[in-house]
C-alpha cells in the first residue's frame, strides 16, 4: 500500500489535514503571542516599581 | 494535596511549569504514533476509499468538541457554586479551544461529505447541534469580551454556560425529531455497525493525542489568563497611587 | 401577598403601553419582515403556502428580541433596578411578573397581526389558525429565555446585539416544534398534537429555566 | 470588600444604634458610595457580614430592612408621581421592627407633606430636578422600614428642602431609625456618630471604632 496515493480524493484529504493543523497551530501561535505579551506587560509594570498584588493578597 | 490547594494563582502556576514539559511530550509522542498508524497502517475503507482518512481528525475533533463544553459546564459550575477562584479562568481559557475544535470539526466535515454525499453541507441532525454549538462558543467569547471586569464576566458566562448545558440536550433532541421530519433521502449514514479494529486503533490513538493537546492548550491558556489578571490588577494599582487599596476609618462623636 | 405582583404587573404594561406603543413597532418589524420575504423568494404563491408558517415564525422571533434589551436596561438606568432587589421580594418571580407583561405589551400583538400577515403569504385557514395558536403558546417562551440574554448583558450599553447572538441559539428547539406543529396541521406526516404538546412543554421548562438564571444574573449585576 | 477587582477598604467595623445617624465623609473615590451600596445588599462584601439585631423577621436580610436613597431617583417618566409612588409602596415589604416608631404616611399625604401635592396627577417626566428628587424622598415617607441608607440626600436641594429634610430625618431618628448618610455638606441632625474614610499609606491599617450615641 503507497501511502502517498491517496486515491481519487486526495485534495480533501489533504485540504482537511492542513485545516486541522492550521487551526491547531494558530491556537498554539495564539496561546505563545498571548504569553509573550502578557510576560512583557508584567516586565514593564514591574519596572515601573508596581509591586505584585498577588504578594499582599496570599497573605490574607 | 487536595485540588483546593492549586486555588492560589502563585501554586497553580508553579503546576504547569513542572507538568506542561511532561504533557508536551507526551502529546507530540501520540500524534507522532497516531498519524504514523492512520496514513501507513490504517487501510482503506471497502466503501469511503481513502477518505475514511479524515476520520481520524473528525471525530476526535467533534468528541473534544463535546468535551470541552463539559469541562467549560464544571468549571462554571465551580464558579457559581464553589466560587473557586481558577473556575472561571478555565472556562474562559476553554471557550477559544472549544471554537477552534468545533470550526475543524465543521470543515473535516464538509470536506469529507462532498467526495461521499456529492455536497458539502447537509442539514443533517449532527452537522446541524454542532454548528449550534460553535455558535454558542463564539457567543460566549463575545460576552467575556465585551465586559471589562473580569470577574463580573465569568458570572456572567457561567449562568450562560449552565443554561447552554441545559439546552443543549434539547437541541439535540429537537434536531433529531427537526430530522426525522425532513430526512433527505440521499445521505449515507455515518454510522456504520462494526468498526474494524485497524481503523479503531489508530483513531483511539489520534483521540488520545487530541485530548492531551487540548490539555496543554488549555492549561498554557489558563497560565495566561491568570498573568492577564495580574497584570490588570496591577495596572489598577498603578492608576491608584494616590488611593491605594485601603481605607483608614476614624469614627468620632459629635457635639 | 398577590398586592405587589398585581401592582408590578399594572406598571409594566402601564409604562410599556405609554411609552410610544412598543407593541406597535414590534407590529410594523414584524410586517416589514413579512413583506420582504416575497422580493426575497418570488411571488409563487405556492410557495408562499409552503414555507409561509416558517417565516411567521422566524418574524415574530425577530421581533421579540428586538424588544427585549430594555426590558431590564431601562429599569436599571434610572436606579429602580436596585429597589427591585432591595423590596425584600422573590427576584425569580418578579422576573416572571415583568416577562409576562413585557409578553402582553409585545408578544400579543404579534400574535394578533399573525393571521392578517399569514393572508398575504396565502395560508389556508387550517394553517392560520394552527400558526396563530403555535405563536400564542410559543412566544412567552421566546420572551422567558430572551430575559437571560437581556439580564446578562444589561450592564452594556450597546447589548442588544450580543444579547440576540447569544439567545439565538437557545431558541432553537421553540421554533422547531413551533413550525413543526404548524405545519403538521396542513400537511401530516404527523399529528399536529405531538409537536404542539412538545412546544407547550418547552414554554413551561423555560418558565422555570428564564426566571432562576435571569435572576441569578441580575443580583451578580449590582455589583 | 472588593469593586472591580480593586479592593476599597477592609478591616472596617462598626455598629450603630437605634435614633443614631451615622454620618460617613470622605474624599471623592474612597468608597463612600461603595459602602452604602454594600450595606444595601447589592454588592457583595469580599468577607465579613451584616447583622441587624434585634429585627422583628429574622429571615429578613438586612437590606430588606433598608431603604436605599442613591443619585438615580428611580422614577419612570411615563407615569404620575403618584402612580410612581403607590407602586413602590405596594413592591416594598414593609419591615417594622420592635423598637421603631414610624409615622406612615399615604401617597398623597406624603407628597403633600413634601410640597408637591400639586404635581401627584402629572407624569413624573414634567417634574423638575429638586421635584423629582422630592418624589424620590416621598418612598421612604410610605413603607416603614428602620434603616435608611443615603448617598449624598441634599443634593439638588433647595435651601427649605434641605430644611425639610433635616426635619424629616430627625424625625426618623426620634422614631428610633437608623440613618447611615454619606454626605460632603454637613447635616445637622441631633444624634451623630462620624466615619471619616481616607485613603491610608500602605501598609494597611484597619482602624476601626465602635460606638454607641
Amino acid at each position: 500500500m503507497d501511502p502517498f496515493d491517496l486515491g481519487p480524493h486526495a485534495g480533501f484529504i489533504v485540504a482537511s489535514y492542513i485545516v486541522t493543523f492550521g487551526t491547531m497551530a494558530a491556537l498554539i501561535v495564539w496561546v505563545l503571542v498571548d504569553r509573550a505579551r502578557q510576560l512583557a506587560a508584567l516586565k514593564e509594570l514591574e519596572e515601573q516599581g508596581i509591586a505584585r498584588a498577588s504578594a499582599r493578597r496570599d497573605k490574607s | 494535596m487536595a485540588i483546593w490547594d492549586y486555588a492560589n494563582p502563585t501554586r497553580f502556576l508553579r503546576l504547569v511549569e513542572i507538568i506542561l514539559p511532561w504533557l508536551i511530550a507526551a502529546c507530540a509522542a501520540a500524534f507522532a504514533v497516531g498519524l504514523y498508524k492512520s496514513f501507513f497502517m490504517a487501510p482503506e475503507d471497502y466503501q469511503q476509499g481513502d477518505t475514511v482518512r479524515i476520520m481520524f481528525i473528525h471525530v476526535p475533533a467533534a468528541w473534544l468538541a463535546m468535551m470541552c463544553y463539559s469541562i467549560m459546564a464544571i468549571s462554571s459550575l465551580g464558579t457559581l457554586v464553589w466560587k473557586h477562584p481558577l473556575a472561571d479562568v478555565s472556562a474562559k481559557a476553554a471557550a477559544p479551544i472549544g471554537a477552534a475544535l468545533t470550526f475543524t470539526c465543521l470543515v473535516t466535515g464538509a470536506l469529507w461529505g462532498k467526495p461521499m454525499w456529492g455536497t458539502y453541507w447537509v442539514w443533517d441532525a449532527r452537522l446541524t447541534s454542532v454548528l449550534v454549538l460553535f455558535i454558542m462558543y463564539l457567543g460566549l467569547m463575545a460576552l467575556w469580551r465585551t465586559m471589562e471586569d473580569p470577574i463580573k464576566a465569568g458570572k456572567a458566562a457561567a449562568i450562560l454556560t449552565l443554561v447552554g448545558a441545559l439546552n443543549l440536550p434539547i437541541i439535540k433532541f429537537s434536531v433529531d425529531w427537526w430530522n426525522t421530519l425532513h430526512q433527505p433521502a440521499s445521505v449515507i449514514r455515518l454510522d456504520g455497525p462494526t468498526i474494524h479494529p485497524d481503523m479503531l486503533v489508530p483513531l483511539l490513538v489520534m483521540a488520545l493525542a487530541f485530548t492531551l493537546l487540548f490539555f496543554v492548550l488549555h492549561l498554557m491558556a489558563m497560565r495566561n489568563e491568570v498573568l492577564r489578571r495580574r497584570v490588570r490588577a496591577m495596572r489598577m494599582r498603578a492608576a491608584s497611587v494616590a488611593a491605594p487599596a485601603t481605607a483608614r476609618a476614624t469614627a468620632q462623636p459629635a457635639e | 401577598m398577590t398586592g405587589w405582583v398585581g401592582s408590578l404587573f399594572a406598571r409594566e404594561l402601564r409604562i410599556a403601553v405609554r411609552v410610544g406603543g412598543s407593541g406597535m413597532i414590534g407590529v410594523l418589524f414584524f410586517l416589514a419582515v413579512v413583506s420582504v420575504i416575497p422580493f426575497g423568494v418570488g411571488p409563487d404563491l405556492n410557495l408562499l403556502a409552503r414555507i409561509g408558517p416558517a417565516f411567521l415564525w422566524i418574524g415574530a422571533l425577530l421581533a421579540t428580541l428586538l424588544g427585549l434589551d430594555r426590558l431590564f436596561q431601562a429599569d436599571r438606568d434610572d436606579g429602580a433596578l436596585d429597589l427591585l432587589l432591595m423590596a425584600g421580594r422573590p427576584l425569580e418571580l418578579v422576573v416572571l411578573v415583568k416577562c409576562l407583561a413585557h409578553w402582553m405589551a409585545t408578544g400579543l400583538p404579534l400574535v394578533v397581526a399573525a393571521p392578517v400577515l399569514a393572508i398575504f403569504l396565502n395560508l389556508s385557514p387550517t394553517a392560520i389558525g394552527a400558526v396563530t395558536l403555535t405563536l400564542l403558546v410559543g412566544t412567552p417562551a421566546l420572551t422567558l429565555i430572551g430575559a437571560i440574554g437581556a439580564s446578562l448583558t444589561v450592564t452594556l450599553r450597546r447589548g442588544g446585539l450580543l444579547m440576540a447572538v447569544l439567545v439565538i441559539p437557545l431558541t432553537i428547539p421553540i421554533l422547531i416544534f413551533g413550525v413543526s406543529a404548524a405545519d403538521a396541521a396542513v400537511t401530516d406526516p404527523v399529528p399536529f398534537l405531538t409537536p404542539f404538546l412538545i412546544l407547550c412543554a418547552l414554554t413551561l421548562i423555560s418558565a422555570v429555566v428564564g426566571p432562576i438564571a435571569s435572576a441569578m444574573a441580575l443580583r451578580f449585576s449590582s455589583d | 470588600m472588593d469593586r472591580g477587582g480593586r479592593r476599597v477598604f477592609a478591616g472596617l467595623t462598626f455598629s450603630v444604634s437605634a435614633g443614631t445617624a451615622l454620618i460617613v465623609t470622605g474624599p471623592n473615590g474612597v468608597g463612600k458610595s461603595s459602602l452604602l451600596r454594600t450595606l444595601a445588599g447589592l454588592v457583595a462584601p469580599a468577607e465579613g457580614d451584616l447583622n441587624l439585631e434585634g429585627a422583628s423577621q429574622p429571615d429578613m436580610a438586612v437590606h430588606e430592612h433598608a431603604h436605599y436613597f442613591g443619585h438615580q431617583d428611580a422614577l419612570k417618566p411615563a407615569l404620575t408621581a403618584l402612580e410612581n409612588l403607590t407602586f413602590w409602596q405596594s413592591f416594598s415589604a414593609p419591615a417594622p421592627s420592635p423598637g421603631f416608631k414610624s409615622a406612615v404616611m399615604k401617597p398623597v399625604q406624603a407628597l403633600e407633606f413634601l410640597g408637591i401635592g400639586h404635581t401627584a396627577r402629572l407624569p413624573a417626566a414634567y417634574l423638575s430636578a429638586g421635584q423629582r428628587r422630592r418624589l424620590s424622598l416621598a418612598r421612604l415617607l410610605i413603607t416603614p422600614r428602620p434603616l435608611w441608607l443615603m448617598d449624598e440626600p441634599t443634593s439638588a436641594l433647595d435651601t427649605a428642602s434641605e430644611a425639610r429634610l433635616l426635619d424629616l430625618m430627625n424625625n426618623h431618628l426620634s422614631g428610633g431609625g437608623i440613618i447611615i448618610a454619606a454626605t460632603h455638606s454637613p447635616l445637622n441632625l441631633s444624634t451623630i456618630v462620624r466615619l471619616h474614610l481616607e485613603t491610608a499609606p500602605e501598609p494597611m491599617a484597619p482602624l476601626s471604632q465602635e460606638r454607641d450615641a
